[in-house]
């Protein structure tokens, strides 16, 4: 069996998520009821049989520490191989290599002992369920370099302003990849590389002076190298702003959306906490919404995502909201198109109320 | 070698037939309750959190089910390097090897398992009732009142005390008789099976008892009276606070309703005293537009487009378009098809209800269905051994 | 759920009794080798470097070591959450309990573990043997020849072919015949006792061959023969390098010498395939200015003052001044007095050496002293069940 | 029983050791042939039944993160309590702390959570054997507001003039804190506190602008407190130098040092690690060393320290050193008062000598 090593590198995210990355990475922020961002990206690896993974942290990677642990929650707190965060901690004066290059340079230990033949580098932004084998398989068969991996989208969000496009022949061969507000191939941020050749484009970028180097050492080198363009049909959400982000949780009270990112046969895991069933008292009313273990809901809650722990008083009114871990919403109070994040607490009786397009957000531990 | 001060002997051996089918292939701790756990995270849990950090769980009958629960004990934060949980089945030695014939022989087997952790104290448990305890408080009181056997009493309503094994105690709180089933109870401490004893004193017990030929080797028909007899030092510890054994498919179902309350007896969300569990990592509850949802506790990985009233529903469960749920405590994974009905029933995990069934009777105290693979039985009370 | 390719299924029962005191406690496979490690540190470490990460231990006879030294498997990086090590001692169903009767009925009678899995193949170990295997090349070959069983076999010493089990090949290497200990071999290829069977194949053959009534349900006995006489396709899978069986005393003394030579054919200093073992905090060992160590494998917590000469010492061992090892195998905690001379010996773990002893005869090819509790005993041929 | 939490304040501990800290922290420095400098501070806790345990790091403290997992070589990878590493990752435009106390106040939550009556805090460069209930017995007899630890040490050696002095009565109350050059009462950088008190101190510091909690939240209050002092009795080392490092080493080739550090009842726990026992050659002479693990020793060895992995060649002299992890010494080399870090290479036949009070030192994955 071929082997895939894993690179999680999140030094060029951008922290978009205006009060939710005020105190976490983008990768850190809590998605979907029960996950964070990054569960999707380590799971996927997880699910391809990608024991050894590498997360390249900058910035604010506190909360990533305390949630990944050693991996434990994917099996891979292993003696051999495993989950590794890799924060900037190099001291190497006569270290030439800059931007995410330094990642690379300064981790070229973990590229060399990882007991694997392949590379998959991916960001956390692009929230899918993908099997990477699949994706190796079709590298083979194309006798790629690289493989870039790329979503058709049916409609273009302002999220996808932001993402690379593919420019693709009917081979699949990838011509150019560029900024085309036009194009549905939105660049899902995920390559995969063989890993003695990327090895080499390491050094010559680091050579040239680089300092990003999937783009000055891939898409900048496009024409003297094959470049494969996989394509993922399944669910897929690109979170990169607060709207995208509101948007798209939202997205998965729908069950098809919902079926497609959360499979049995690959499943998205998470930390465990330990929590009790989630309470729905006498006079509770909840509907089309995802509701995490620990809740107890006295009010009325509809279109909206509940996280772990939220307690929903008595004649509370909750739409279309996303309310994050162990938030207390007091009776009576009404919530629509707000995300509130962890540990605040809302008094009983107010009112908050956002723009579908501009949800009101409310910073951790928040008493308002 | 550091030494344990009190290490916890767990009794899961039990078949546990009066829970007919669902103790078919599992044995009786390993039991669902409460919409997420099994009976054993409740002695577990109360281990944890007395600070009691060793426990052998003793198995014999189809333990597969429940080795593979326990594993390594993480879930309980049980995974320790010295002591942590060991999951104790008969074994063979140089001179054969024997099922276990009774508690106390259970205990009397792994005295070996015991001695390598010198302990003082051994505390004894069982995996039959749903309750949360400070074994610490208790251990406290063991050792203030220099006791060679400690057991937990519950106060029971008197009309019940004749059901019970009835602690007859002295002004002091020791134990003066020990009545099983009296049929004219002379107090109504009952015991909880809850027992703390000095460890040097027991073995010796144990090892007297393993020679006396009619000896049946249990706690309570052969030791506890032992000890009486010798006029050992036995104090009654009195618990107060929820506690319920749910040995019959009514109180199994009856300790669950008692969940949906608003302010339960027994309250799953405390956080400074948790029932830990094995928690499946599947994704957040969904409610649908089409559901109706009240008094109920329901687990990650549910689909509910029905609806759900006062019932108790555990990961992994479909409930369809007008289906209905009432009164009822649906286990792991059931799929319950479009206008299903079911009333007044536990439904074993796995089950498949098909579109349209109904099951169990809607009738106010009228019987309590089990559903399981091999078809629903109706719940009456059975004379069955434990 | 996730299948597993190949679930193995490693037979731990055996008492060992050629071994004497030195299984009186413990299992066979539990016994020390190498400084470090127990002999199931073996087939265990094979089985994660092999990729294979669900191994079932079959246990029996004595099993509180070997429980508690398993744990979980995070020795072996087996603490897998689907999967991983889980042990397997006989148990009690609802139709009643046995202890395993035999090799192929402890499989037999673990049928349903082995379903969970869905596995394709299943890999039959002992826990006898001290090897390196790579058990991914052989199952490769196993699903290149589409065989119902593959049998490890061992090139022998054609004088030597009559003491095993000689597989007799064709020219494809498929076996058309088994002998076990031949007078006469036609072949020198030897079982290994390690086998691999299509699951669905090998059920088949356990559920009829429980059903016989002569049958002493052992792969080698029972089970090989009957798929010889449906001419089921076997292979013999060749393996090349170290192997040992140290089921005596002399055979584990012997494997311990050969560790010592410069460039010893088991290489455990091989980073590329580690031998897993449990590890024992202890500080690094420390060698006093008067000690004299050459020819030797020491372990951590170990102090030597005195000489050590051609010997392997486990850890926490204590050699006092102008004491001499020699040509001997020191296991764990051993304390060694002042002026001892310890000569071609097996020393088990714990004893105390008092001042001025010697123990073992220090002329060539002379016994092996086993030194246990109960005092020495010299090795000689016995004849023992195993 | 009283609870005690512990952190382990690396704030104010320079990286002094040269060559042995250009890429770790003082506290991640290999000592003793297996273990790492904060080893023992982490096993002092946990034997002193102290179940959690924060570590305050600002610099090179990733090969600190590698080492000390979850804690998993203590039993400290817990559900509730146990290791925390907590570098400053915060990120609040309101927060007026300074210097390590940014470290207790952003930490807040650690130290609130935690289940623990007292707060034991501890550097990582006191090397000793302490069981903390003692102290916390002590203190509480005392009626003691702050209990500091200090070592009555018989001969001043060059790491003690960095280190703070106690001046105290003869009931064991402290008068003073100095620099004293003639004081022979070390102060081992470590306390215990009340919880609560600490918290209030700890506000009252911030509010006075201070940096430094113990110099100026308690030493500089000494007259308005009562602070105890516990004398520590056992096997002491400071390590704060290259020299301290290399002498403080090599006093543990004395058997009582030694003992008097490493004790069956409460031992000194590492990271494990998976080696084959040491392999001592034919042609092999050792004395009085330690050695470790994984080693295979062909040549002459005297008074030096061996950690894990280490190959010592035909014909080599090795006297007085001190050889870190998986260094390979070829055939035929002399070494002498030389300290060795991880992964490096001496080529066969070359000799490196040093100064016994100033050892010759060689950074890591050198080769020469």
């Amino acid at each position: 069996m071929d082997r895939i090593a894993g690179i999680i590198n999140l030094d060029h995210e951008q922290d978009l998520l205006d009060e939710l990355t005020y105190f976490r990475c983008g990768a850190a922020v809590p998605f979907a009821g029960r996950y964070r961002m990054i569960d999707f990206a380590i799971s996927n690896m997880a699910n391809s049989r990608i024991e050894s993974i590498a997360v390249f942290a900058r910035r604010k990677y506190r909360s990533l520490m305390d949630h990944l642990e050693q991996g434990k929650a994917w099996d891979l707190d292993r003696r051999s191989g495993g989950l590794f965060i890799l924060p900037p901690d190099w001291n190497d004066p006569t270290d030439m290599s800059r931007g995410d290059l330094q990642h690379f340079h300064n981790n070229m230990d973990f590229i060399q002992r990882a007991r694997a033949d392949y590379i998959l580098v991916s960001g956390s932004q692009n929230i899918c369920n993908i099997n990477f084998q699949d994706v190796l398989q079709e590298h083979k068969e194309a006798n790629a370099d690289v493989t870039v991996i790329y979503k058709e989208v049916d409609e273009l969000y302002p999220e996808h302003r932001l993402a690379h496009k593919l420019d693709i022949d009917e081979q699949n061969e990838v011509l150019d990849i560029n900024n085309d507000q036009k194009s549905t191939k939105v660049y899902m941020d995920m390559y995969l590389i063989e890993k003695n050749f990327m090895n080499k484009l390491i050094e010559e970028s680091i050579a040239h002076g680089h300092s990003h180097f999937f783009l000055e050492g891939i898409k900048g080198r496009l024409q003297e190298m094959r470049v494969h363009a996989y394509e993922y049909k399944g669910t897929h959400a690109l979170v990169n702003s607060v709207e995208s982000y509101f948007r798209n949780s939202r997205k998965l009270l729908n069950r098809e959306e919902h079926d497609g990112l959360f499979k049995e046969d690959s499943p998205i895991l998470t930390k465990v906490k330990n929590e009790a069933p989630a309470k729905y008292l006498q006079d509770s009313d909840v509907k089309n919404t995802l509701v995490a273990n620990g809740c107890v809901v006295h009010g009325h809650v509809e279109d909206s995502i509940l996280f772990r722990g939220v307690k929903i008083g008595k004649g509370a009114v909750i739409k279309n909201s996303i309310i994050m871990q162990r938030c207390e919403i007091e009776d009576n109070a009404v919530l629509e198109n707000v995300i509130i994040d962890k540990d605040c607490k809302i008094t009983g009786g107010r009112t908050f109320i956002g723009a579908p397009e501009k949800p009101y957000v409310l910073a951790k531990r928040k008493s308002m | 070698m550091k030494q344990k001060e009190c290490v916890a002997m767990l009794l899961a051996g039990g078949q546990g037939t009066r829970l007919k089918s669902l103790t078919k292939q599992i044995a009786k701790p390993a039991v669902y309750f409460g919409g997420k756990y099994r009976i054993i995270d409740f002695p577990l849990s109360n281990c944890t959190n007395s600070g009691i950090d060793t426990v052998g769980v003793l198995t014999q009958y189809e333990p597969l089910i429940l080795n593979d629960y326990i594993g390594i004990g993480s879930s309980w934060d049980l995974d320790r390097k010295f002591g942590g949980v060991s999951v104790l089945p008969p074994y063979m030695q140089a001179d054969g090897g024997d099922w276990y014939t009774g508690t106390a022989n259970a205990i009397y087997r792994n005295i070996k398992f015991l001695n390598q952790y010198e302990p003082e104290h051994v505390l004894i448990l069982s995996g039959d009732h749903i309750y949360k305890m400070d074994y610490e408080e208790m251990l406290d009181y063991h050792k203030a009142t220099e006791a060679d056997a400690t057991i937990s009493v519950l106060e029971v309503p008197w009309e019940d005390a004749s059901r019970f094994g009835i602690m007859n105690t002295n002004e002091s709180g020791r134990i003066v008789d020990f009545d099983e089933k009296p049929a004219y109870p002379l107090n109504n401490l009952a015991s909880m099976g809850v027992y703390i004893f000095k460890w040097d004193v027991l073995k010796q017990y144990l090892i007297e008892d393993e020679q006396k030929p009619n000896s049946s080797h249990d706690f309570g028909k052969d030791i506890i009276p032992a000890f009486l007899n010798d006029d050992r030092r036995m104090m009654a510890y009195t618990f107060k606070g929820y506690w319920k054994d749910v040995g019959t498919v009514d109180s199994l179902w009856e300790a669950n309703m008692d969940l949906l309350s608003e302010n339960p007896e027994l309250n799953l969300n405390d956080y400074s005293w948790q029932i830990y569990s094995k928690n499946p990592n599947q994704p957040a509850q969904y409610i649908a537009p089409t559901a109706h949802v009240r008094n109920a506790l329901i687990n990650e990985g549910c689909r509910v487009h029905g609806t759900v009233d006062t019932s108790v529903i555990f990961y992994g469960v479909h409930i369809e378009d007008s289906a209905l749920v009432k009164d009822s405590v649906i286990m792991p994974n059931v799929k319950i098809g479009k206008n299903v009905k079911i009333y007044r029933s536990l439904i074993a995990e796995g089950s498949v209800i098909e579109d349209n069934t109904v099951i169990g009777n809607p009738e106010p105290d009228s019987d309590i269905t089990l559903h399981a693979e091999e078809g629903s039985v109706m719940a009456t009370n059975y004379a069955v051994t434990n």
